[in-house]
């Protein structure tokens, strides 16, 4: 691909995340909150894309957009009463948070505008080939050094700890 | 050329935009989405440093992955609780979680 | 003359006994007992002198200063250490004789005048207490010896003076004695370390051996203030010996201090311990004269105006032991005052040896005044002039030899005082006349205020007294110490004290100069027949006169408001502005502050506690703003 | 593939094991078998608590995520004590009425946890530190709600979960700038590559913000005392010793296995941290009127001094601050234990419902003395030993100033301490007082456990050597 | 076995046997029995140790034993005694054993015993170690019980003032620690022994600079050093009897003995570099109490002020560093711990009939109690400094030792510290004067019993320790003072 074109559509990507972003934490709506969110998450798999995770772009949009999603939208479904607005703040939450944010965002780029080695040495160019499933699989089974057969184990158990702590807390108990 | 700190600064940008949404929404669950967008932020760091630097291994990218997975997780079991909380509290503003203090 | 020793262990032993167990015996026994003890130290006492004058004393020509028993008790540095022991001369066996005998006087008076007074056991335990102090004082062997046992007799005294505790009067009293006297042994104990810190000793042989060349030589020119060092040392020390012989102004407590039993006046505050002082300078005597006579010469005047100072009170006062309280005062002034002027060596020591002298025929006759008075007191119950008069009806015995101590302390010819202060008096002449004339002066005041004492209490006018209360002869246990204190009060005099005790230890011949002896008789004369002329009848002269002298009359019946100045010196400086600040200071800035640090930290825990305000989002905020001050302070710091 | 790997994992397994035997018993029992299964996790657990103490084979396990050593199962071993105290102090409470149903939940999400634990001290790996951290924080939010009748534990649910994420979420921002500035997470070859750069610092920086949420430093403390509050006593009790105690120690390996090479920046940071939580702290603790809430800002200012032990970088600092875990572990379930006691008897926490409390109760008064003794330092305790062993490992790093000013805050802290003993010795009971009453045998051996723990722990000193003795770096 | 460790042991038996009985005569009996094996063994160590010293009189300590205990720290447990220590353990066993009597008839017995026991464990191990972490410990072992104690049996502000108390101690132990610490740090972290940092090691003189006012102060605070004394009279008004009695006695000493055994010891060169700072503000303590004493009402207040003052001179004497003053300092800890728990056991005997400490309300008692009036009479007069009893000589030691010194600074301070012999004399005859003579105030004085049979025990035996000490003192500062001798040689090889 034309290297300009993709600068383009690259800017155009992180925009309309960055704008889909802010739509997300500012809208009234819980659903409409959600559908940002959505969107958000699909325009980052199209960045993991540009960076050729094409695998990771796929969990991205299954786990994230498919799953996650959608438990959102049912907690919204459960939770929210019919016409129960979300009423802003007072406005003087919305200045520190502005105010703490601008800090951090200033603090991290100074910072990295201070690191120059990471701008000096980031012309590497990387292909368009795809990671194959095959090392993806040997990875995420593996033992050695660079493979993660553990923590794929852990997060198993992590998992079935999560779902027993979910079930138990969001079960509705026998009353008392 | 798409450079790193591209990528850097999108991922900044909403992490901190994550944050903002954290400390200033009102609803429980838009507390968590503006929480999904924060850890989305940083997997997206962790790629693009993978890809740009240290393209060798997949430690970035696979840290990705599994912060995706914990993610998930994480959202299903704060829902849990936030659910837990609406039955308690009647609602799920935030601002009523707010009996213990001092 | 080991058994010296045994002249002062009896009397703590009796002490002891008297003190613990004393409570189990009956009075009389404890009382008996305590007079046996004292009679045995008085024999014992005798016995010493008199081997000490006739037998061993005299080596060559000088008198030695014997030093039969001595032992370390408190060791400080190798050089300075406490020892207690004896050290026989002619001054400490001389004040032997005069306390064991004083004493023994007393306690034998004592059994009849305390006479079913509740505590008589304790009464005795405590002049037993006294005679060991007082004992032990004066032979001691080194100046600390001579400052502990100085304490231990302002505690007797203490004691003695709150004999009668109920009395808030007499507490308030026995407080003030001794909290002067212990004010004064500040300025004593201070002196001691000055002093030994030079000369690196405390002994007396080695601060006077050689006209006390260990100090001369050892002070070596520090000075302070102007003065030498060693005339600090010396005139504190003598501050110490001041406050004990009630010098002006550290006088104050003695006229307080007749609170107490009346023998107890007559032992201590007459004829003992309140020459403590006197016999301190007199120890020191060389050192003083050779180290710093500057100090002497502040003894002279200092003891010429308390001399002159307490006649005049006495001569107002109407409180027959205050009147003899404030002669007491003048007396020891005038013994001050003779060593002050005297000289070191032969006949330039006169007035050394005339202190000594009159320190010995003083303490006889005041005591009998002091007993003769408390037998009058034992008789009407009052100490006031005006409940007596015409006593001498009832009270032979006491009326002679009252009579007989007043012409003593008079100085008429040949009663013991006329020699004593005859002496005094020429040494004062030759060496300072305006001191003479002003020691001259307070002998006819001398005279005239104890004559106005004789004749207020045994004639003046034919007063009757209630059937119940009918004054009546004192018993024989009271009557036979004034005789036989009578006795040495007549012949006392005639000792050729000279003989026996000069600055030098060598001893020398004195005569009477006649011409300050006619001198100071004539005056005395003067003041009897001036005081008979006034009091012998009843009469209203004496307070026209005293109208006619208006302001001075009133000064001198106040003391010249000398209990008032201290005690605006203790109440309102002492307390109200040091001891109250202080206590304020303590309680509000120094506790203030400490409650101040328990308080700010509480104020702060309130203040943060915003911090925790329950709401997840501004944890959230402090959480992510902490982490990125931290991230900026340690990046860009 | 090479299974063999796991057998360096003996604590791991084992704990598996345990978790999946309960998770069928929890299944498979009714009601009769029901009462059983209380038991029986005690004991396997107990099993597996002292199986911890057979020598284990060192090494490094699947490429060097893992490793184990000595110190690493020393550490492991702690934890599972602590675990086995708090077991022992939930008896009654998971045998009440609301709890009675979900007591296998409790188990295994808590065995879990303890397992994210495990792996967050074995990590040599920063992705494998995370997945241990989340896996010991997650199902603790569960455990935080775990109170379902009651508002407060909903309230801390949300509030521990939300946080939680958050710190983890800023734990990963730091640690993807670490990964950018290394190139690898692997300890072992990071250590090669630090370098005191600016993008390091920052991400060590948010790194320190995770976990220091975990240890509740200041500034990432304050959800600790409103979770402390609502959550359920035992799981306070986990939360404030297990989960902190976990924590600490995967700082103090990343801290000194990763970092060590900057340690000037680190220690400047954590000297910082240190003073302001312990004064923080402090200062918190003041006024409580809750006795959980007490004890989490207690347990705040305890995790002050752990960082006192932590700077001193050496592996005296290593020994004190594993020794003082130990030593808090045992201090702060004592007084755990007298909470919980209390609490299910009268169902009050607050520190009025101790006043008087020697009168009634004298022994558990005595336990919880003796506790607050040991949090305090005052001799014999443990808490002395292990105060003055984390001053002498900030000594031998010259901090002589810290030393100071954390002494001057022990005062502070003996204060609300000594108002603890107030309360129980001196204060008249209220009306309403808690009675005497006996409390269970489960949860008497567990304060007995503490009590000798406190007691000897400190006067017995091969324990100290010992720690002394492991080596920690493979 | 070291015949030293029984003083810890024989206290922990005691709490031991305490925990198993509830009846009161048992109580009782294990704590007389407790004391006096204390007393007796105290007594045999003197003796012991006198023999000992005859045969070795070069060593600096005896009866040295010690353990190592924290290797890896070098931390040992070493117990051994020099002249300073027998005199203070013998103190300790003279008070505790006193102090059991004076609290004969507590509430709570049991509970009160167990504390003080653990109380008198602190005391003694301080006592008998030699190494600081030992001593460090077992003076925080000390100091605890006092909490419990005054907030328990107290009377008055008591929570207040234990609280108080114990934190103005810990903040005092604060700076101790960092002492120690440092101590143990600069010297080469070999080793806690104080013998051997004292002969083998060396502490820079940079760090000597903060590390001997650190531990000055550390223990300065316990000694009542102005301006950190306040606990002292809050803690000692609210305090029952045999805890005023112990602490006043014998804790306070605890402050005293650590500036000298360690702040001096082991810093001679910062103690003559900063011990003019302290000098002034111990100078201040010795006045400065004394004049608060003289306006306080409350006879347990004046008793403390009293306190301030007479500590105060222990550590002006010990700031002195030459052997006569020294000596007097340990003398004056002597004296003053034995004269001020006979003062706090009279004033807890006065106000247990009384109900009153208020100097105001009192009158007369000598007539209503004539035994306790004359044992608070000894008492004061020891106070003063009468000789013939304790407080004399040991002033007496102080002043002449404080006055070799050379020099304006030195001279002038000890006339000032001199004055406060007459300052005390007046609070002491003042409160003699109001409480013990004049009428009686009260009428329902009037029929108040004497001291009863233990409480004469608790007093009779103070006052004879008081007199023995007043008549016989070269044994007591022979003692003493050739246990100075290897402090003053370090002091003069600076």
């Amino acid at each position: 691909m034309n290297p300009i074109v993709n600068l383009i559509l690259f800017s155009i990507l992180g925009l309309a995340m960055l704008l889909l972003s802010v739509f997300a934490i500012t809208t009234k709506s819980l659903l409409r909150s959600a559908t940002y969110l959505l969107l958000v998450l699909i325009c980052t798999a199209g960045i993991y894309l540009f960076l050729n995770y094409h695998f990771l772009a796929a969990v991205q949009v299954s786990v994230y957009a498919g799953g996650v999603v959608i438990l959102f939208v049912f907690a919204i479904f459960l939770t929210t009463k019919k016409d129960e607005a979300l009423l802003p703040h007072e406005k003087k939450r919305y200045l520190y948070a502005a105010l703490m944010i601008l800090f951090g965002t200033g603090v991290t780029f100074f910072m990295l505008w201070k690191s120059k080695f990471l701008f000096s040495n980031n012309t590497v160019v990387f292909g368009d080939e795809q990671l194959s499933m095959q090392l993806i699989g040997q990875t995420l089974m593996g033992t050695e050094k660079y493979q993660y057969l553990l923590p794929f184990e852990v997060l198993s158990v992590m998992l079935l700890a999560c779902i027993i702590g979910g079930i138990l807390i969001a079960r509705k108990d026998k009353e008392l | 050329m798409i450079k790193l700190e591209f990528y850097l600064v999108i991922s900044t940008l909403m992490f901190f935009i994550g944050i903002f949404g954290f400390i200033t929404r009102k609803s429980m669950i838009a507390v968590l989405i503006s929480l999904e967008l924060v850890l989305n932020a940083v997997e997206i760091n962790f790629a693009a440093f993978n890809r740009f630097l240290f393209p060798h291994q997949l430690e970035g990218m696979f840290f990705a992955l599994f912060g995706i997975a914990i993610t998930a997780a994480e959202t299903a079991v704060a829902l849990a609780i936030i659910i837990n909380a609406y039955r308690k509290l009647g609602n799920i503003n935030i601002n009523d979680a707010s009996k213990m203090r001092g | 003359m080991e058994y010296s020793i045994l002249i002062v262990i009896t009397p703590f032993l009796l002490f002891l006994f008297l003190g613990l167990v004393g409570g189990k015996l009956k009075p009389n026994v404890a009382g008996l007992i305590g007079t046996l003890g004292m009679g045995l130290c008085a024999v014992l006492a005798y016995t010493v002198a008199f081997q000490y004058f006739f037998n061993v004393g005299k080596i060559g020509e000088s008198w030695s200063q014997i030093v039969p028993f001595n032992f370390v008790w408190l060791k400080f540095t190798d050089l300075l250490h406490i020892d207690l022991g004896v050290l026989l001369d002619p001054i400490s066996v001389m004040m032997l004789v005069v306390i064991t005998t004083v004493s023994l006087m007393v306690h034998i008076y004592s059994l009849g005048y305390m006479k079913g007074e509740t505590g008589f056991q304790r009464y005795y335990a405590l002049l037993s207490l006294f005679s060991f102090s007082m004992l032990g004082l004066v032979v001691a062997t080194n100046i600390f010896q001579m400052y502990i046992f100085w304490e231990l007799v302002g505690v007797s005294s203490y004691s003695l003076i709150g004999f009668y505790y109920q009395k808030p009067s007499a507490v308030a009293a026995s407080k003030k004695a001794f909290i002067v006297t212990r004010f004064a042994d500040l300025g004593f104990l201070i002196g001691i370390l000055i002093l030994s810190f030079y000369t690196k000793t405390f002994d007396f042989a080695s601060l006077t051996a050689n006209d006390a060349e260990l100090v001369t030589t050892s002070f070596a020119g520090g000075t302070f203030m102007g003065l030498s060092l060693a005339t600090w040392a010396l005139a504190l020390i003598f501050m110490g010996g001041a406050g004990k012989s009630a010098m002006f102004p550290l006088h104050i407590w003695l006229p307080d201090a007749m609170e107490g039993p009346t023998p107890v006046s007559a032992l201590i505050h007459a004829a003992t311990m309140v020459v403590a002082g006197v016999f301190l300078v007199a120890r020191m005597f060389p050192v003083y004269f050779f180290a710093a006579p500057d100090v002497l010469t502040m003894i002279a005047y200092v003891g010429a105006f308390t001399a002159l100072f307490a006649a005049v009170i006495a001569i107002t006062q109407t409180d027959i032991k205050r009147v003899l309280a404030f002669s007491t005062i003048s007396q020891i002034a005038y013994m001050m005052v003779a060593l002050g002027v005297s000289e070191y060596g032969g006949h330039d020591g006169l007035g050394y040896m005339a202190s000594m002298f009159h320190l010995f025929t003083h303490a006889f006759f005041k005591a009998l005044l002091f007993l003769g008075a408390g037998s009058v007191i034992h008789a009407v119950h009052s100490n006031e002039m005006k409940d007596m008069g015409n006593l001498r009806k009832y009270m032979p015995i006491t009326n002679i030899t009252f009579a007989i101590a007043c012409l003593a302390i008079a100085g008429i010819i040949p009663f013991s005082g006329f020699f004593s202060k005859d002496e005094i008096l020429a040494a004062a002449y030759h060496n300072h006349p305006a001191i003479f004339w002003t020691l001259w002066f307070v002998a006819g005041l001398t005279a005239f205020y104890m004559w106005r004492l004789y004749y207020s209490i045994f004639w003046n006018g034919d007063k009757k007294y209630d059937g119940h209360h009918k004054p009546h002869e004192s018993p024989w246990t009271m009557a036979v110490p004034l005789v036989i204190l009578a006795v040495f009060s007549i012949f006392s005099g005639l000792i050729p004290f000279a003989n026996f005790i000069s600055s030098d230890n060598m001893p020398f011949y004195t005569h009477i100069d006649w011409k300050v002896a006619s001198l100071s008789l004539v005056v005395a004369v003067t003041g009897i027949f001036v005081a008979r002329m006034l009091y012998r009848k009843a009469s209203t002269k004496p307070a026209e006169i005293a109208q006619k002298m208006g302001g001075l009359y009133t000064a001198s019946l106040k003391k010249f408001y000398m209990d008032e100045v201290w005690g605006w010196v203790t109440k309102t400086v002492v307390f109200r502005y040091i001891c109250e600040p202080i206590k304020w200071f303590d309680r509000h800035i120094i506790d203030g502050s400490m409650n101040g640090l328990a308080w700010v930290t509480q104020k702060s825990s309130t203040a943060i506690r915003g911090l925790q305000s329950g709401q997840v989002q501004f944890y959230t905020w402090f959480f992510v703003a902490g982490t990125l001050v931290i991230a900026l302070l340690v990046l860009f710091l | 593939m090479n299974f063999s790997n796991f057998l360096l994992m003996g604590q791991e397994t084992g704990l598996i094991v345990v978790v999946i035997i309960l998770f069928f018993c929890d299944i498979f029992s009714t009601g009769k078998t029901a009462k059983w299964f209380y038991p029986l996790s005690i004991i396997l657990f107990s099993i597996l608590t002292l199986w911890g103490f057979c020598p284990k084979p060192e090494g490094e396990a699947f490429g060097g995520i893992f490793v184990t050593s000595d110190m690493t199962v020393l550490m492991k071993n702690i934890l599972n004590i602590a675990t086995l105290l708090v077991f022992l102090q939930s008896y009654r409470w998971l045998n009440s009425k609301e709890q009675s149903e979900e007591k296998g939940e409790f188990f295994i999400i808590t065995l879990i946890t303890l397992l994210g634990m495990y792996l967050m001290v074995s990590a040599n790996n920063f992705m494998m530190l995370y997945i241990g951290m989340e896996t010991a924080s997650l199902p603790l939010a569960c455990l935080a709600a775990f109170n379902k009748h009651q508002e407060k534990s909903a309230e801390a649910g949300v509030k521990f979960i939300l946080i939680s994420a958050l710190a983890s979420a800023v734990m990963l921002f730091g640690l993807s700038f670490l990964y950018g500035a290394m190139g690898t997470l692997y300890f072992n070859d990071m250590s090669l590559t630090v370098l005191n750069n600016p993008v390091t610092i920052f991400g060590l920086v948010f790194f320190l913000g995770g976990l220091g949420f975990k240890l509740s430093l200041v500034p990432f403390h304050l959800w600790t005392a409103d979770v402390y509050e609502g959550a359920p006593t035992s799981v306070t009790a986990y939360l404030s010793v297990v989960s902190k105690g976990a924590a600490t120690f995967a700082l103090i390996f990343a801290l000194f296995k990763v970092f060590g090479s900057m340690d000037i920046v680190w220690q400047n940071i954590i000297w910082w941290l240190s003073v302001i939580t312990i004064t923080l702290g402090n200062l918190f603790a003041i006024r409580q009127k809750d006795i959980k809430r007490f004890f989490a800002f207690s347990s705040i200012s305890q995790a002050g001094y752990i960082l006192v032990g932590i700077i001193a970088y050496n592996a005296q600092g290593m020994t004190a601050t594993v020794y003082y875990i130990l030593a808090y572990v045992f201090s702060n379930l004592a007084a755990f234990a007298v909470i919980s006691a209390v609490e299910n008897q009268s169902g009050k926490t607050s520190i009025a419902a101790f006043n008087g409390l020697y009168k009634s109760n004298p022994k558990l008064t005595l336990v919880m003395m003796l506790s607050v003794f040991s949090l305090g330092g005052i001799p014999v305790c443990v808490g002395f030993f292990s105060k003055l062993f984390i001053f002498l490992a900030a000594a031998s790093a010259g901090q002589y100033v810290l030393i100071f000013i954390v002494v001057l805050n022990t005062v502070i802290s003996l204060y609300y301490y000594l108002l603890i003993i107030l309360a129980m010795f001196i204060k008249e009971p209220e009306e309403s007082a808690v009675a005497t009453f006996k409390s269970d045998i489960y949860n008497r051996i567990g304060m007995l456990i503490c009590v000798v723990g406190i007691l000897a722990v400190g006067l017995v000193s091969g324990i100290y050597s010992y720690i002394n003795s492991l080596n920690w770096v493979i | 076995m070291n015949i030293l460790l029984l003083f810890v042991f024989i206290p922990i038996l005691m709490i031991g046997l305490l925990f198993l009985t509830n009846s009161m005569k048992t109580i009782r009996s294990i704590m007389v029995a407790g004391a006096t094996a204390l007393l007796a063994l105290s007594i045999v160590l003197v003796i012991l140790f006198l023999r000992e010293r005859a045969i070795d009189p070069i060593a600096e300590m005896l009866f040295i034993s010690s353990w190592s205990w924290y290797a890896p720290l070098n931390i040992s447990f070493t117990v051994g005694v020099d002249g300073i220590s027998v005199a203070m353990l013998m103190l300790s066993s003279i008070i505790v054993f006193t102090g059991v009597f004076s609290s004969w008839n507590m509430n709570m017995a049991k509970e009160f015993f167990l504390w003080y026991c653990l109380l008198s464990i602190g005391v003694y191990g301080f006592f008998i170690t030699i190494d600081l972490f030992s001593m460090f410990m077992f003076y925080e072992v000390a100091l605890i019980p006092m909490y419990l104690l005054i907030g328990l049996w107290g009377t008055g502000k008591k929570e207040y003032a234990a609280m108080k108390l114990t934190l103005m101690l810990m903040g005092g132990s604060a700076f101790l620690l960092v002492g120690i610490i440092g101590i143990f740090y600069t010297s080469g972290h070999v080793t806690f022994n104080l013998l051997e940092i004292a002969n083998n090691l060396h502490i820079p003189i940079e760090h000597q600079r903060w590390i001997f006012p650190a531990t000055f102060l550390g223990f300065g605070v316990l000694g009542a050093l102005f301006p950190f004394h306040t606990w002292s009279p809050d803690g000692h008004a609210s305090a029952p009897t045999a805890v005023s009695m112990l602490h006043a006695g014998v804790l306070m000493k605890l402050g005293g003995y650590g500036c000298f055994r360690v702040a001096i010891y082991l810093m001679p060169e910062a103690a003559h570099e900063l011990g003019w700072i302290f000098l002034i503000l111990t100078g201040i303590s010795v006045v400065y109490g004394a004049f608060s004493a003289v306006v306080q009402t409350d006879l347990k207040y004046i008793n403390a002020y009293s306190s301030v003052s007479h500590c105060g001179l222990v550590l002006f004497a010990i700031l002195m560093m030459n052997r006569t003053a020294m000596t007097g300092a340990i003398m004056q800890m002597l004296s003053h711990g034995l004269m001020t728990a006979l003062f706090f056991a009279l004033i807890g005997l006065i106000y247990g009939r009384t109900h009153t400490r208020d100097i105001r309300e009192m009158g007369g008692l000598m007539k209503i109690m004539p035994f306790a009036s004359v044992c608070y009479v000894i008492a004061g007069l020891a106070s003063l400094g009468l000789p013939g009893l304790s407080g004399f000589v040991a002033e007496m030691t102080i002043f002449v030792g404080s006055f070799q010194n050379a020099g304006v600074f030195r001279t002038v301070l000890t006339i000032i510290a001199c004055c406060s012999i007459v300052i005390t004399a007046v609070y002491i005859l003042r409160t003699v004067g109001k409480i013990l003579y004049g009428p009686v105030q009260n009428e329902h004085h009037l029929h108040l019993a004497d001291a009863a049979w233990y409480e004469k025990i608790s007093t009779v035996g103070l006052i004879l320790a008081i007199v023995f000490m007043g008549f016989y003192p070269s044994g007591v500062a022979e003692m003493i003072s050739n246990s100075i001798i290897p402090i003053i040689e370090r002091l003069a090889g600076v």
